[in-house]
């Protein structure tokens, strides 16, 4: 069977298999913007963006942008009926306090214990922290959507971060292009496995020992 | 579709499973703005031990009043706990059968808002030098002593709005407002008496106070 | 000439000749309520009250009362144009992050540093202390209205507080039915006198040694 | 009758008094609820070694990037100064011109709150074990490893508002609301760019989210 890496629109997919009916979820950059695409008819997902943003819409088309209307990436958005605007601390009194159902982040780095790197490459001297601390480290669930490895092979889920840590002990899911791993108490649990991997394959590029769930399936997109 | 709906059907429901021991915020100042037919459910409901938050202990045997007539609350937190009015809470407190932990209005309120905002703790000058400060860490900012508050959550909070969608999105009704909208973020299942049911979208956006990620659960008072 | 000690009334005029249009108000219960009363028409006067209503107009009129628009004594009131409502956090910010200008407020004792006692009289167990302690540290300047002794002849202008403390070094001016005195950094200030009272009339009932302001008046009500 | 009257003329009045070395506090999220001409007015009054709050530093040379472009801010309070249009600051700093403090966002906006508040310091989860961390007090509370933040306050606050009145109550206009409320609070004198002025009475009591209290300067937008 071919090995086939999952595509990012293909992560984002998985990801919205596991969104239910009224989650309220925060959306990052990168591959997590892809999510709402692929959240079917029958689901009512609340999206928060930081800004003070509850209940974001699609962006905006061409002659319905407002300028005080954007997203965390400041692009012009719309809002659905029943979102409201709060002002930053209260937003993130949201995000904080504990409210937000889920987070999908991208990541650099993510170790077993659920320690998460996103916000700058090690070594940089200048990066941008945004919302990322406060939502990694209040959401009740973070689901991280990744690429297993880097461009150049680099391994991300690893035994100990080294680049500068977003927030510790906080991710409870990593979906990458070759696996999905829930993060336990006892360690990496390998749930799920692209078409055509073997669980060596995912070893192989994967820091910490995985344990091998009982009931491992192949991913379904 | 499976819509979100967090209307229930009756004031019993709502509080159905409140179990012994559980903490409850109470929203209201005064009278204003006081989940009264949440109240008067909880009492039929029967649960007992209930640690209870709320800036008055009701007045004759109204509002949580009669929770305490009936000593189903075995501490209040509280800033007004003395008014004329509020017997039942200081017979209550003099034979022993409350506990009471009292706090400035303003702290109260922030304690709260801290709760449900992912604030653990903060320093505030409020109390420093009073009997407030007993047992709590003082410490000077720039010159300002400050003693050290810790966050107020609740497993519930009972709110009272005027208006709600499905979604429990919340609009309020004048200083009917005061406790509730703190309350709203600090209860793990914030339970909201309302005027109004409306439809998702008729309230305007700009003015929702309590969006509805603070709210699990709506009932329309029957006004009875 | 006679010793005439002022009224509540008067007290609470003569208080109101030291607010400035555009002064934001806190009024505590007992004399301070009387204060509004006596603030001229060319005066435009916002008061805020503890328990979310910044504009807080008069009492309401028998049949426009409303259960949810009460002052912070529980009494039907109403709102002035350009009043707005906030929730008890936000009230409270403004109380504690120095935004009122004045809270006038009834006094038990006040030391000759500005402490003041007004939430609990000595040795009972159950007081009430709701907003008292907030307003007090927070507004820019607390005035205190009483009576000068209390009912059964007790000094209440003391050198320590033995009363329980509602909050230290926060008191502005004491106005009592027998003279007006200022808190500064060296002592107490007589700055003004009730008709027909001598220096040494108000310092027998004053335990600390009064300053006596070099411009000392009568006080004209 | 001397009624209260917030309005300035212009926004050159508004910042006249500004002086060197002040603290600002700029509102906005990316360009929504900027106050631009402020910022404008305040570029052409000349002020320098401005200690800066903003969640961004302005993208190419707008807003107050071109206050960095020359010099006038010495440091900068922020939580993504990195951004790819940022290159002003981007530039200032790699020159030495500009100091940082990286906060994160949600830190940035409950410390100016906190600032408003009569809250000096609080104790929040967001940063441990971050290089945000370094140098403060960490501290457990319920088993929550937590860091002490400190209060933020400004001089000034430059607000972007869409209506106000002559009490300077304000509404704003969807995410443009962002840090500007919170900032409004915290500013010793806040200043209200505002697309529109109303009445005394016009705007709903209910809808002000900046009541007046926190605002002591109102200009109207040219729009130029």
């Amino acid at each position: 069977m071919d090995k086939r890496l999952l595509t990012r629109e293909q992560i984002a997919k998985r990801i919205a298999n596991d969104l239910q009916s009224g989650d309220i979820v925060n959306i990052g950059i990168g591959i997590p913007v892809l999510v709402s695409n692929y959240v079917g008819p029958d689901a009512e997902i609340i999206y928060h963006s930081e800004q003070g943003v509850l209940g974001m819409g699609k962006k905006a088309k061409p002659g319905e942008e407002d300028p005080d209307l954007v997203n965390a990436s400041k692009e012009p958005v719309t809002l659905v009926p029943g979102g409201s605007y709060s002002h930053s601390a209260d937003s993130f009194a949201m995000a904080r306090g504990k409210h937000i159902d889920v987070a999908i982040l991208g990541g650099m780095q993510v170790s077993e214990k659920g320690d998460l790197a996103n916000w700058k490459v090690k070594g940089v001297k200048l990066g941008s922290i945004g919302g990322a601390m406060d939502i990694a480290n209040g959401a009740k669930k973070v689901f991280i959507a990744m690429t297993h490895t880097s461009k150049n092979g680099d391994i991300k889920i690893v035994k100990e971060l080294d680049f500068p840590v977003t927030a510790l002990r906080c991710v409870n899911r990593i979906y990458t292009d070759m696996a999905v791993i829930e993060v336990q108490r006892d360690g990496l649990v390998l749930k799920e496995i692209a078409s055509g991997f073997s669980v060596e394959d995912v070893q192989k590029v994967t820091e910490p020992k995985l344990i091998i769930d009982e009931d491992l399936k192949e991913i379904q997109v | 579709m499976k819509l979100i709906n967090k209307i229930y059907d009756s004031m019993d429901a709502a509080v159905a499973d409140i179990s012994d021991g559980s903490s409850i915020l109470f929203g209201g100042f005064g009278g204003a703005g006081v989940a009264y037919e949440l109240i008067l459910a909880l009492h039929r409901q029967g649960a007992k031990n209930i640690s209870a938050v709320s800036n008055n202990p009701g007045y004759h045997e109204e509002g949580i009043a009669k929770l305490i007539a009936y000593d189903r609350i075995s501490k209040l937190t509280c800033s007004f706990p003395n008014a004329k009015d509020s017997y039942v809470f200081r017979q209550k407190f003099e034979e022993g059968k409350i506990d009471l932990e009292l706090v400035p209005q303003g702290t109260l309120a922030e304690r709260i808002r801290a709760g449900g905002s992912g604030i653990e703790a903060f320093f505030t000058p409020t109390g420093v030098g009073t009997e407030i400060a007993a047992g709590k860490e003082e410490r000077e900012f720039n010159g300002i002593p400050c003693i050290l508050e810790k966050a107020i959550r609740g497993d519930y909070a009972f709110i009272k709005a005027k208006k709600a969608d499905r979604w429990g999105n919340l609009v309020y009704n004048k200083s009917g407002r005061n406790f509730n909208p703190a309350m709203a973020m600090a209860g793990k299942i914030t339970i909201a008496e309302v005027d109004e049911i409306v439809e998702v979208g008729e309230l305007d956006p700009e003015t929702i106070v309590t969006p509805g990620i603070f709210v699990q659960r709506v009932v329309k008072r029957s006004g009875l």
